[in-house]
């Protein structure tokens, strides 16, 4: 019994030792970022391992900017589109991809793999085409539309394989029901699928927060930009001096928003939800 | 029912709408195929993937088209308009000596690196992800803010996170060589992005904690869709967890672990801003995306630049399609 | 309403024939159970009326229209799923109601009836739980309300009691079996219950390995069973079959040697068959052995008795080691260990010649044709 | 907005900018959009290349670094056509001539760059040193502080920092080194010739070489500007090569090293050799898709003018492109180095990016990739000059 | 092998009282098997002793050690889950040799037992197969074998049978009763099939609503029920139920008065409980019921005959629209719409009180205390 317990808590030590690391890997580059941020400038270049001074310049500095703030709202309205589009058309394709046979369908899913085997900057000046055709220049619609290139490959991947596993029951029932591919999409599968939905969403989100060569090449005025461009657009003393407190202030105010929405989401990450559809 | 879909191989074992089809027969008779039930389904199918192939012609169509066309021809950026067609001669061509990409000893240099980072890195990121999603999986205290740690650096900028870890990788005031000092691992500052034995393996450790959250996050979203009773089942059989995990976990979420990473395979052998960034294009760790990117952009030669684009292109497409071979293979043998 | 015709159908799965040239009319109104061994294809033969799976081969009618590549809801059917398949996300009463939505009914008419469906099967407690909070039987009984809120024209069961308790069972068959008079709707039941089948059942369908063995009535399949593997298939305890010698009798029908018994005169019109000219299976239910108690040791050894309250069944080891099983009331007089002489009504006793198929009874008229037919 | 225009990224010289700009809307009554860029010149010429190739008017006047005009003239109108004639007259001959490609202004000298040597006053009297005026004399010095200072306890002490890392900064200090010797060349010659190959410039590299894990620290290989100025503004440098930016944030207020740095040209290539400081700095240039080029000309002419470019030198010591401001009193009080270094921003030596055009990015990026592997000591200066040669020859098989 | 103490044991799902104060023994190689209704608890109590929930309240022994706090394999146990729980990405085979933990030198014993089982099993041709690709029978069996493979001190079975068809049924249940007596170890099954109760249990526990009901062997239950809860649970078709008016009488038992039948004596020693004095109901099993044809239309009316083959079962319709059932043998003499009156053997009759408890039979020597006990 005493050894049993022994080894419970060897392995309970175990456990949390294995957290520990796992989240000083994960957070220290953050956790400095932080430090730095709130260090005066004239202190940059010494190392220090904890917050010793208190200084919320840089914040000021960065959040005083209108620009930045514009930024942030630009991001969130495109960001959020790209999760709804990639989404909905994810989910719909994964449908087809994931639970119809047809032929072609193999053909499809490479051709959607395909896409993400270029380069961006190998598409970089067809796009930019693309966008002034359709007039999107300049516009959060004209990175909505170029995001995609890169969130609905893996957003569709991701979904089908998700849709694969649901019990095919499930499906017959909707079709007995009368229901057609739309509702069993939206009433039965959507609802089963949030663990997949909300991992992807998540991650299409977060590509689509911190994508940088698309905004920076298709959006030219400061209203329009997105945070990551308006981050490396942050203005030091001059050409050469990069503003490293402001960065890194900048950097720790628009990663806060993803760590809530990461809290918030991840709740729809549960287990169980198919459990009690099927006997086995 | 996961495994009768191993989801890369598409050709063989995908499943039957209406339910059932035998995995080793694919193969239907073809009176069947015509029914209307089923032309009604496909139909529906192609309706739904409409949206989203449209989406993608639109954004990637037409530029990849043009990537194509420019890599036989010698268009410049500045003169975009005025470009000749010029044949191969951008991938090789014979004028005193051998010219062109395939010749030139850098790319080559650039597609070793290009593979050697995306091999280490990703199986470095696959095995990580799968512990940091076993970790998360389990129910302790804490839970929710740990997951929210783990997703952080996924969650930082690119741009912004290489560069943290530039600043955090410097040699003189760099907080790694400086704790590493201070534990005494280390007698002298090490040049981690400078050294060009060093350097590939900073940039290998960044892109592993930039990208283990998008290995563990879906993995995680698979094991939250296991079935617990076969849980239970090992549970009772007495099952060492090891072997659970091995035989039971592992096989059930080989399919969301083969996405997740032929995602960041593709991600990984496209690499470009953690390096660009962290150890701008000195030749040890250049990669092919950063190849493409100086002929493209600081070299103005669109028409070399597509044309690695374009190599680049096919490379990524072999890799993937032995991927898909082998993992189908490896999936067709586990039943 | 609608009846159902099927004609030659056929399913393949890849190479596998599990559906077997299957035809059958089912009238409109009847109640028709499916039976046979797990695998013979009773599920995929539902599912195949249900346009669930795509007829690989022949024709399904409803109502003399070919439905092969309409809907299930086209078609106006209901369907229990042998596995619940409950939307796991949705009430008992949103999975109730979900069918009825979706028909556009109106608001009040949907809540009617759900909550209607609900009452009829004990749910009306459970109406806002989630499937997995439910047993094993209460899960049951949502997909059996599911499929009956639509009342549709045509309802499949596919093993619905399998997990219910014998009380909810006798209930909820009768359940059905009254919801069958009210609505007069054409049902198709799939069970491996010999009660619910016999009880519930117009017409029994026996599937073999994807062929249809007999279609009839309860009563048809029981006292005139077409093939030895319906005789055997129906009835529980099973007929005890013993290998005998048959030989045709003018007279009487035919004459068969019984080891160990003797020699008895069936009224069958037995003709040699193909194969080794009399060889044949005698097949007698347990309740028509007639045990008496032997006082010498001889007979055979009562290796078990079982006791079920109403009745006891004695299984008896013959010598070659295969059992023979015989009903007897409870409790038995038998105890085990007891030897026991056997007996059986000739009236009573069923012949398979040696491809499994019965011996027809003997008539007098019929009887020199049978004789003829043979000697040709 | 009538006008758009891209100049500068960051702070100090794009709220200079901004003010200009407001100004000229003052005076002229039009409007204009001041959009930012990214701070990599790299990038920033990707987005324009980007934008003009589409034929797009999006952006009217930009702001170009020195080395661009030949790449971007194409794109760029010829000002002499919108500009009143002799406008180029007072401006620094040598750099107007960079603009003017196939005798086309393609753009406005808008202010100068010029690589400068810092030092750090107080440590060259302590160990009783003058200030280095040859590459040789620095690296002695160097390597006595350094030891010195090593000894002290002040372990992390260095020498001498400069931008090693492979990128457009090293073809810059590594043609300041070449071009300092006499003979070294500036790697092709106005003629197209290519000249890199040759014992000064052997010599120079060599030494250079000798620096690193000597006086300049193995990491130097990936400094940029700033890698540069942090090792040297905390204290942990005695020289640095850096461009004149630096001295803003050097003698700032918070800065460990106020008061104690000194600022002098670079040094010479031996005692017959000369300070050779490459030229940088940055144009105004008004696209060719503008659909109203006589206003964005005058627009640049406004931000080009002698008020102007004071306004500017005084506010954010930006060197102007009109000798005349060198001597003004109020430009030298705020920025007293503009006098004594002068001769070294008036002769700096451009980079052989007119004469190249298309090929400098090739031909930087090749010989920024070898000075780095003869830094790193993977090649000889001589061996790796030589492929350099070659490699070049190469480039340049369908001509400049 | 082990035997088995529950002692109080409880189990609550947040507020809900699943299990309640559960206290039995279970001997080391007994054959024990819970029925109730549906929803009762019997999965729950099952998983209780399996270890896979915690018990909330009570103890756990087994061989008189409490395990409460032991992992399964630690008590020695293995399980068949109600829901196959079969590992979908294995074979038919690994799902059986998965769980033999045997060293690695005895390869061989796996394959041997692991194809023994399935042989046992009939599952010998699908060992390559996939669940998925199985029958829900075919599965079931799967998840049988891999419980029986490891051969464990206390096996549980949960419905095991409940999707295999009535041949195999009876085949996997001798089976499992030969099993049990060769490896003579403890097993546990739950059922709702009264057949597989009765016949496989050493003792059979009721279960009601989380509680136990009554403990007993099969004619124990059958014969004795304890309740009336019970008496309406074993047996099928169910026993009837009719409220009379019951008074004690000291010589013979007691006296009831049954509507539409008339006054009967029976020799229970029945004493008027709490509630209304006389209130008690009458409990009868439909085999000691007995119809005689009515001729002049009096008695009740047949409003069904089930056929079943070797019997059928005839439901008469009381005055108040409850149905009587009464076991007929096959064919029935009887026919839908005839009238009959009914009798019945007060041997076989039981009488439970207001309470629903059982009353005791009457003794000569108890009668008088009861008698007084009743008047105190
Ligand atoms: N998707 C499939 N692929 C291949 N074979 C299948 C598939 N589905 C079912 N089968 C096979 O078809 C046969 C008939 O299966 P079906 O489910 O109809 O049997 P069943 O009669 O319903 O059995 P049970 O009573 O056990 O439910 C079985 O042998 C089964 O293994
Ligand atoms: N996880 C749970 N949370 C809440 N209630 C539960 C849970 N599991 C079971 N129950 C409830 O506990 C009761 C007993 O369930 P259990 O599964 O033990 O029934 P059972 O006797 O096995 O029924 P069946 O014969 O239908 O399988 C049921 O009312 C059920 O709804
Ligand atoms: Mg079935
Ligand atoms: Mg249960």
């Amino acid at each position: 019994m005493t050894l049993r317990r022994l080894k419970g808590i060897a392995l309970t030590i175990g456990f949390w030792l294995l957290v520990a690391v796992l989240v000083l890997y994960a957070i220290f580059p953050f956790y400095y970022a932080i430090v730095t941020s709130l260090k005066p400038s004239s202190q940059l270049f010494e190392v220090s391992y904890w917050v010793d001074s208190l200084d919320f310049s840089n914040y000021v500095t960065v959040l005083s900017q209108p620009t930045f703030l514009a930024a942030i709202r630009n991001s969130v309205i495109v960001a959020l589109s790209v999760v709804l589009i990639a989404l909905l058309l994810g989910l719909t394709a994964a449908w087809a991809l994931g639970r119809v046979r047809f032929r072609g369908r193999t053909t499809v899913m490479m051709i959607v793999l395909g896409v993400s085997m270029f380069p961006q900057v190998a598409v970089l000046s067809g796009l930019f085409e693309v966008i002034r055709t359709l007039d999107l220049y300049n516009s959060p619609g004209g990175l909505i539309l170029s995001y995609t290139i890169f969130t609905l490959p893996f957003t569709v991947w991701i979904l089908t394989t998700f849709m694969r596993q649901l019990p095919d029951e499930l499906e017959e029932a909707a079709i007995v029901d009368g229901a057609s591919p739309w509702v069993t999409l939206t009433k039965v599968f959507m609802p089963l699928l949030w663990p997949a939905m909300a991992t992807t969403g998540l991650l299409a989100f977060i590509a689509a927060w911190n994508e940088f060569l698309f905004a920076l090449t298709f959006t030219l005025t400061d209203s329009q930009r997105t945070v990551p461009v308006a981050i490396a657009l942050i203005s030091g003393g001059s050409q050469y001096e990069l503003p490293w407190g402001p960065i890194m202030a900048a950097s720790v105010i628009v990663t806060v928003p993803l760590v809530v929405l990461v809290v918030i989401f991840q709740r729809r990450i549960v287990s169980g939800l198919t459990a009690g559809a099927v006997k086995g | 029912m996961a495994t009768r879909q191993p989801t890369l191989a598409q050709t063989s074992a995908a499943q039957n709408p209406g339910g059932a089809v035998d995995a080793t027969q694919p193969a239907r008779p073809r009176r069947e195929r015509g029914t209307r039930v089923r032309r009604r389904r496909v139909r529906a199918a192609w309706l739904f993937l409409t949206p989203m192939l449209i989406g993608l012609a639109l954004v990637a169509g037409w530029p990849l088209a043009r990537t194509f066309w420019f890599s036989v021809t010698d268009a410049s950026l500045s003169s975009l308009e005025g470009a000749n067609f010029i044949g191969f001669e951008n991938y090789l061509v014979h004028d005193n000596g051998w010219y062109g990409i395939l010749a030139d000893p850098l790319w080559w240099q650039s597609v070793w690196n290009t593979l050697y980072f995306a091999l280490v890195s990703v199986s470095l990121e696959a095995v990580l992800g799968v512990i940091v999603a076993l970790v998360l999986n389990a129910h302790f205290r804490g839970r929710t803010l740990v997951r929210a740690a783990m997703l952080i650096p996924w969650a930082i900028p690119t741009v912004v996170s290489a560069k943290i870890w530039a600043w955090m990788l410097n040699d003189q005031f760099g907080i790694i060589n400086h704790l590493l000092m201070t534990l005494g691992l280390i007698d002298a500052p090490l040049s981690w992005t400078a050294d060009a034995s060093l350097s590939m393996w900073a940039v290998i450790m960044v892109d592993v904690w930039k990208a283990t959250p998008f290995v563990a996050l879906l993995v995680l979203a698979a094991l939250q869709m296991l079935p617990s009773d076969c849980y239970e089942a090992a549970k009772v059989d007495g099952i060492h967890p090891l072997r659970v995990f091995f035989r039971v976990t592992l096989p059930l979420i080989t399919p969301a672990l083969l996405v997740a990473v032929i995602f960041r395979a593709l991600d990984a052998l496209r690499v470009f801003d953690v390096i660009y960034v962290l150890t701008s294009n000195a030749a040890s760790t250049m990669t092919m995306s950063i190849y493409a990117r100086q002929q493209l952009v600081e070299f103005q030669d669109v028409g070399y630049g597509s044309a690695a684009s374009t190599l680049l292109f096919m490379i990524i497409a072999l890799v993937t399609v032995v991927y898909l071979y082998l993992g189908r293979r490896q999936l067709g043998g586990g039943s | 309403m609608a009846g159902l015709t099927l004609e030659r159908v056929n399913k393949r799965f890849g190479s596998t024939q599990v559906i077997d040239d299957v035809s059958m009319q089912i009238d409109d109104g009847e109640f028709i159970v499916f039976v046979g061994p797990s695998g013979c294809g009773k599920s995929t033969l539902l599912r195949l009326i249900a346009g669930l799976e795509s007829i690989t081969h022949g024709d399904l009618m409803i109502d003399d229209q070919r439905v092969n590549n309409l809907t299930p809801p086209e078609r106006g059917i209901g369907m229990v799923f042998q596995s619940y398949a409950l939307y796991p996300h949705m009430s008992v009463y949103d999975n109730i109601a979900f069918g009825l939505k979706l028909a556009k009914q109106e608001k009040q008419t949907v809540d009617e009836r759900a909550r209607h469906t609900a009452k009829l099967l004990q749910l009306d407690g459970l109406l806002e739980r989630l499937p997995k909070a439910l047993s094993g039987g209460q899960r049951q009984r949502v997909a059996i309300g599911r499929a009956m809120a639509r009342e549709p024209k045509i309802l499949l069961f596919d093993e619905p009691l399998s997990n219910l308790d014998a009380a909810l069972r006798v209930q909820t068959r009768n359940e059905i079996a009254r919801l069958h008079e009210r609505l007069g709707s054409t049902m198709i039941y799939v069970t491996h219950d010999q009660v619910e089948a016999m009880t519930l059942a117009d017409r029994i369908v026996v599937l073999n390995a994807g062929h249809v063995e007999q279609i009839g009535t309860p009563r048809e399949l029981y006292e005139r069973p077409a093939s030895r593997f319906v005789a055997g298939f129906i009835g529980s305890p099973k007929m005890n079959f013993i290998a005998v010698a048959a030989e045709a009798d003018a007279e009487h029908g035919c004459r068969v040697e019984i080891p160990a018994v003797g020699q008895r005169t069936l009224p069958l019109a037995f003709s040699a068959g193909s194969g080794s000219a009399n060889e044949a299976t005698l097949g007698v239910r347990p309740e028509h052995l007639i045990p008496t108690p032997s006082e010498h040791g001889e007979g055979l050894e009562i290796v078990n008795v079982e006791y079920l309250g109403s009745e006891a069944y004695l299984y008896l080891e013959r010598d070659d080691g295969e059992l023979l099983v015989c009903r007897s009331q409870a409790p038995s007089p038998f105890r085990r260990g007891q030897r026991v002489t056997l007996d059986f009504d000739p009236l009573h006793a069923h012949l398979f010649d040696c491809d499994g198929r019965a011996v027809p009874p003997y008539e007098r008229h019929a009887a020199p044709a049978a004789a003829q037919g043979a000697a040709s | 907005a009538d006008l758009t225009i891209s100049c500068g990224a960051v702070g100090a010289e794009l709220k200079l900018c901004k003010e200009g700009v407001a100004r000229w809307e003052a005076q002229s009554g039009h409007s204009v959009e001041v959009v930012s860029t990214p701070n990599s010149a790299t990038e920033r010429l990707s987005l324009y290349q980007q934008i003009l190739n589409a034929r797009s008017g999006d952006i009217d006047v930009f702001q170009i670094d020195v080395v661009w005009p030949g790449m971007l003239a194409p794109h760029l109108v010829d000002l002499n056509e919108y500009l009143p004639k002799g406008t180029t007259d007072d401006f620094f001959d040598a750099i107007v001539d960079n603009n003017t490609v196939d005798g086309r202004l393609v753009a406005m000298p808008w202010f100068t760059d010029a690589g400068v040597l810092y030092y750090r006053k107080d440590l060259l009297e302590k160990y009783g040193l003058a200030v280095p005026t040859t590459w040789e004399q620095l690296t002695a010095a160097a390597r006595t502080v350094q030891t010195g200072e090593r000894q002290a306890g002040h372990k992390d002490f260095w020498g001498f920092v400069f931008q090693g890392r492979a990128y457009e900064g090293l073809t810059v200090d590594a043609l300041e080194w070449i071009a300092s010797y006499p003979g070294g060349g500036t790697i092709v010659d106005d003629a197209g010739d290519i000249t890199v190959d040759n014992p000064q410039a052997i010599k120079a590299l060599t030494l250079a070489a000798s620096w690193i894990g000597d006086i300049s620290p193995k990491g130097v290989l990936n400094y940029t500007e700033e890698e540069s100025r942090g090792v040297f503004q905390s204290g942990n440098a005695l020289f640095m090569r850096n461009w004149p930016y630096a001295w803003d944030l050097v003698q700032s207020e918070q800065s460990d090293i106020r008061d104690k740095v000194g600022v002098v040209a670079l040094p010479a290539g031996g005692a017959d050799g000369h300070s050779a400081a490459v030229l940088g700095g940055w144009n105004l240039a008004v696209s060719r898709y503008s659909e109203h080029p006589q206003m964005a000309a005058d627009l640049v002419a406004f931000l080009t003018s002698p008020a102007e470019q004071k306004r500017r030198a005084i506010e954010g010591s930006y060197n102007p492109t009109l000798p005349a401001l060198y001597k003004d009193k109020e430009v030298l009080a705020a920025v007293p180095f503009f006098g004594t270094l002068y001769t070294t921003f008036t002769s700096a030596i451009p980079r052989p990016a007119a004469v190249t055009g298309d090929k400098y990015p090739r031909v930087s990026n090749a010989f920024f990739n070898t000075v780095h592997e003869v830094l790193s000591g993977k090649v000889g200066a001589a061996q790796g000059l030589a492929s350099l040669q070659s490699e070049l020859e190469r480039i340049k098989r369908r001509r400049w």
